[in-house]
């Protein structure tokens, strides 16, 4: 009993610490990358102090409501969104110490991911306005596409470790990480998390084009926390990849936790610079990219790394 | 601690199962179905069917969604703002429902199981894939052939026959355009000309 | 959390699909009755899986054969729909008088 | 729950000076005569322009209003959420008339600073020195919560009808042939990406474009430039002054570099790629000839990203015949028409001026025809101060700029044609590329305008 007690609370307050800073860390990112690629001077202390202003007038502002809005499942949706990126969370080793060691963590790892479409179609559909509609439905014509190499590719990074815990996984790369191992891998994988993050070129819930989209009828605390769970959405994402892909917590000198988060940054940066270099992609384009190209790569993918795991194991 | 998350989760599945009936938004029908679902697979994975229950939720999620999006495609008042019934035969419905209930219910209740067996251990899903991959592969093998001749049978149903083009080329039959070029013309190519 | 208990909580879970498959006149509604029952049918076959047959791996495969049927079932369910749809224009069982194609 | 006030109050006394540093969140109404560019608001660190109204703090309402936008501008106004305030910046004083459109409005001379104005009437709006703006428009339904059939639904039958004032979607025929709803939608005038006063009635299938008409409410009335005070910012427009006086070529040539600029930023930031758009507005203001080796690493840039490639190719294809004689400019040029009236100029003769053309009329061949004019405009300008124009036309950056019209009209007419079953995100992509000015339109000739309002309506009978 006292295990168990000791277990969640570990294990809450290291996915809470670390999704605060890793949302903390992306806002700042972002407007640090988005800064330099406009040319603009960084300004570093208003990088850093920015957030919190931001945060705080948007927490002063009144929370709007449409005509006829299901207003349940609109404040449900954030809420979800975010218990979605922690709960994805739990199950990436942050440190070989804090580990849940969850069998099937990756199956766990893609179920969570797979609701977060729930999460983006509820939050447009609650709005009962067209714009947040129709982004609600891109999201889910982009999640239908891009789940499936998402777990294809999680499942060939399992392959070399034998399992499906991603602490194992993590310990497979004692030698070389699944990044040259798995050279596809790593790639593919951040198209999907992209897509998962709803962010840049795969932002199609929430562009321009649509006012906003799904965001377009949130204001004051609703917006907040929606952004809020969306970065957190794309730290779990993230540390997911650095975990599986560039060997967690992995690294000589320094203590494993410091590696993990550094290759977690890594990663937010990477896809932060997508964000601000590649603009919006054509919806119906990445369909087709994603269902004729993107899957069957993966399956080659996973059959390329099964042999290569066979005879690794064979040997 | 199994024991009373048992039992939230079982209320939980059974009163979202019955809200599933009880709601005018069809979007919030396949969401309580949804959740009535995440319960369920909950429960298997308290039972140590880890595998299994994840593998539940996963599917479920996309299904689901679909299925909300199939709702608001199909039925003239998804979101239930202009509220009516759409049930027929309910009190059979009723009866039936509460009959398979007390029946299946006695079965669970009075029948006898072999007991005492102890719960399975944690290397569940290893063992489940050893069995898939060995002994039992032709079920996998089966249920994974019966997937594919359903994807190919669902595309081939779904699909429109004769279909004039991509997806993506026109919004317009061929046949509309063409009635209405014999008729008025589109003002913009009659400029166009002119 | 005994054999019985959950027995009785699938039982429940497929009355309620089966009022839900009888009751509703929409296409999407019947098949949501039908997954529940599906889904009840699956907590029953995991419960005997653990609790009766002592968490052998075969006793999982039948709930995987089940978690197959549901994907198929949904799966040809909506393209009937679909179809049903495109050729009649139907939404809902009574505008369906005849089932011929 | 006099405790919960009390955290609440606290924890409001600890936010309000957090806050009161935060950039001012406005949303803007762009109308005519602003003595303040929407652009220079998106270049600066104290101001965020936020997409939708609704999480706006500050409606910033750029210049005048024509009458048929005001509704709509109070319509935006009931939109945003409290605390809320307005900013009007005006190029002349208040006439009664105006001020009974935003009765609370801050007004911005054109001498004002209305960047600080913002910043003191959020901080004032937070510190609760400057009430929240009340309802202008009155909180109610356009209609009865309550349909005419048996369960309350719009028509007597099962669909149809107009439950609540809205229009019930209806099915109608759809590129798969299942016939789903379709979704009658107006957008504009004020939709971030189109340009101001643009107001369009889509009817949307999925996010397929169906069917679109341009409203005609603001041309029909034709009052956009009717009061002799709007057309302020028309007139220090170097192309409206070059069409009654002889204006130096450097000067045209460098004002079309500035607007071709802007219109990249903007489609760069419809395309989703902020960042870049801010890069390319800081060109605008200190553009001078000498920049043209900035403009050609910026499009070295553009081609190597690619995905502004990818999304804009094959999209809007206009063909020539749609196109010729009619004086498109850009457009016109990028569907490999050599149509451009700098070519009877003889201050552009002497300069041995060819113009620039590209083939394939889709939206990648506009916005590459668009940067390279910038390029060839910055090596006329260097080359050129003899005075051009004076002729009675002129080639503005989007066509033929006569007295009376401009190339929007005509362009307009060709719109519910091109965007009509696209995606949603294909049709803003296109409507973009297209650089519309509705404040060209006025001039359009009665017979012209109804036309693009009314094509392929009674498609079905």
């Amino acid at each position: 009993m006292t295990d168990w007690l000791v277990m969640v609370v570990v294990t809450t307050t290291s996915v809470g610490l670390a999704l605060t800073l890793g949302i903390y860390g992306t806002v700042v990112l972002d407007r640090v990358i988005g800064r330099s690629i406009a040319g603009e001077p960084l300004r570093l202390t208003r990088a850093l102090v920015g957030p919190f202003q931001h945060a705080a007038l948007l927490l002063l502002q009144q929370r709007s409501d449409t005509e006829r809005s299901d207003s349940a499942t609109w404040a449900v949706a954030p809420a979800l969104l975010g218990a979605l990126a922690a709960a994805a969370l739990a199950v990436v080793p942050l440190t070989p110490a804090v580990a849940l060691e969850v069998s099937s963590g990756i199956v766990y790892f893609g179920a969570t991911m797979a609701m977060v479409m729930v999460a983006v179609f509820l939050n447009g559909w609650s709005a009962n306005s067209t714009f947040p509609l129709i982004g609600g439905y891109r999201f889910v014509a982009q999640a239908l596409s891009f789940e499936m190499p998402l777990v294809l590719v999680l499942i060939a990074a399992a392959l070399p470790a034998e399992s499906l815990n991603v602490a194992d996984i993590v310990r497979s790369q004692d030698t070389l990480w699944n990044v040259v191992r798995q050279p596809l891998g790593l790639p593919l994988y951040l198209i999907a998390a992209l897509g998962v993050s709803f962010l840049g070129p795969l932002g199609l819930p929430d562009g321009i084009d649509l006012a906003g989209g799904t965001v377009a009828e949130l204001s004051g605390t609703a917006l907040l926390l929606w952004r809020a769970a969306q970065a957190a959405v794309l730290v779990a994402v993230s540390a997911m990849g650095a975990a599986v892909f560039l060997g967690g917590w992995l690294g000589p000198w320094l203590p494993g936790s410091v590696w993990m988060a550094l290759k977690t940054l890594l990663l937010i940066a990477l896809m932060v610079v997508a964000k601000h270099l590649f603009g919006r992609v054509r919806l119906e384009r990445f369909v087709v990219v994603s269902w004729v190209v993107l899957i069957p790569v993966a399956l080659v993918h996973v059959f390329l790394s099964g042999i290569l795991a066979l005879r690794r194991i064979g040997s | 601690m199994t024991d009373v998350l048992f039992w939230i989760m079982s209320g939980i599945s059974v009163l979202s199962a019955w809200r599933v009936f009880r709601t005018d938004s069809m979007v919030r029908a396949a969401y309580w179905l949804m959740v009535s679902f995440a319960a369920v697979a909950v429960i298997l994975v308290l039972l140590s069917a880890e595998f299994l229950g994840l593998v539940l939720l996963l599917m479920l999620a996309g299904e689901m969604t679909i299925m909300a999006v199939f709702m608001v495609m199909f039925m003239m008042n998804p979101a239930g703002l202009n509220p009516m019934t759409m049930v027929h035969q309910h009190r059979a419905a009723i009866a039936a429902g509460v009959l398979s209930f007390l029946g299946l219910g006695a079965v669970g209740v009075f029948g006898r199981f072999p007991a005492g067996v102890s719960f399975a251990t944690r290397d569940v899903t290893a063992r489940l894939g050893m069995e898939l991959l060995n002994d039992s592969m032709l079920i996998f093998q089966t249920a994974g052939v019966t997937l594919l001749a359903t994807m190919i049978g669902a595309l081939a149903i779904a699909s429109r026959r004769g279909r004039y083009g991509l997806a993506d080329e026109d919004s317009i039959e061929p046949a509309v355009e063409n009635s209405q070029n014999a008729g008025e013309g589109p003002p913009s190519t009659e400029k166009g000309s002119a | 959390m005994t054999v019985e208990t959950l027995l009785l909580v699938a039982a429940a879970l497929f009355g309620i699909g089966v009022y839900g498959a009888l009751s509703q006149q929409s296409f999407v509604m019947i098949m949501m009755g039908l997954e529940l029952m599906l889904s009840g049918a699956i907590l029953a076959t995991g419960t005997l899986w653990a609790m009766a047959a002592g968490g052998t791996p075969k006793g999982q495969l039948l709930a995987i054969v089940l978690v197959t049927v549901m994907a198929v079932e949904m799966a040809i369910g909506f393209a009937l729909v679909v179809n049903v749809y495109r050729i009649r224009k139907a939404d809902i069982t009574e505008k369906l008088k005849t089932l011929r194609g | 729950m006099v405790m919960r006030d009390a955290v609440a109050e606290g924890l409001r006394r600890l936010l309000i000076p957090l806050a009161c540093r935060a950039p001012v969140r406005v949303f803007a109404l762009a109308g005519v005569n602003s003595p303040t560019n929407i652009d220079d608001l998106r270049l600066r660190d104290d101001i965020c322009l936020v997409d939708s109204p609704r999480s706006a703090n500050v409606l910033w309402v750029a210049g005048l209003l024509p009458a048929p936008l005001q509704d709509s501008a109070r319509r935006v106004h009931a939109m945003m959420s409290h605390p809320r305030a307005t900013v009007w910046s005006r190029p002349s004083v208040m006439t009664a008339e105006h001020a009974t459109l935003f009765p609370h409005a801050t007004i911005v001379g054109p001498s004002e600073d209305l960047f600080e104005a913002l910043r003191t009437v959020q901080r004032a709006l937070l510190t609760k020195r400057h009430a929240s703006d009340e309802a202008l428009l009155p909180d109610e339904e356009p209609a009865p919560w309550r349909g005419v059939g048996p369960y309350g639904q719009g028509g007597t039958g099962m669909t149809g009808g107009v439950p609540y004032g809205r229009p019930m979607a209806e099915r109608a025929p759809d590129r798969d042939g299942l016939e789903l709803d379709q979704l009658p939608m107006r957008i504009g005038p004020f939709f971030p990406p189109f340009p101001s006063g643009l107001i369009l009635d889509v009817r949307l299938q999925g996010d397929v474009v169906q069917e679109v008409t341009i409203a005609e409410s603001l041309f029909a009335q034709g009052n956009v430039l009717s009061s002799g005070e709007s057309q302020g910012d028309l007139l220090r427009d170097p192309f409206r002054r070059a069409l009654t006086e002889p204006v130096p070529v450097g000067e045209l040539e460098l004002a079309r570099a500035r607007h071709h600029l802007r219109w990249l930023a903007h489609a760069l930031r419809v395309h989703g790629l902020e960042a870049l758009g801010r890069r390319v507005l800081m060109f605008v203001p200190a553009l001078e000839p000498g920049k043209a080796g900035d403009i050609l690493a910026l499009r070295r840039l553009l081609d190597r990203i690619r995905t502004f490639d990818w999304s804009t190719a094959g999209v809007g294809i206009l063909e020539r015949q749609q196109l010729s004689g009619r004086g498109l400019g850009p457009v016109a040029r990028a569907a490999g028409l050599s149509d451009d009236s700098r070519l009877v100029d003889p201050a552009y003769d002497k300069l041995g001026f060819e113009p620039l053309v590209h083939n394939d009329g889709d939206c990648r061949a506009r916005w590459r025809q668009r940067l390279g004019e910038v390029i060839q405009s910055l090596a006329l300008a260097r080359a050129g101060a003899q005075p051009a124009g004076g002729a009675g036309s002129v080639e503005s950056p989007r066509g033929v700029l006569r007295p009376e019209t401009g190339p929007t009209p005509a362009l307009l007419t060709l719109l519910p044609g091109l965007v009509r079953g696209m995606e949603w995100g294909d049709a803003v992509t296109t409507i973009v590329s297209l650089d519309l000015d509705v404040r060209e339109a006025r001039a359009a000739s009665p017979v012209e305008t109804p036309t693009s309002g009314k094509p392929a309506v009674e498609r079905d009978e």
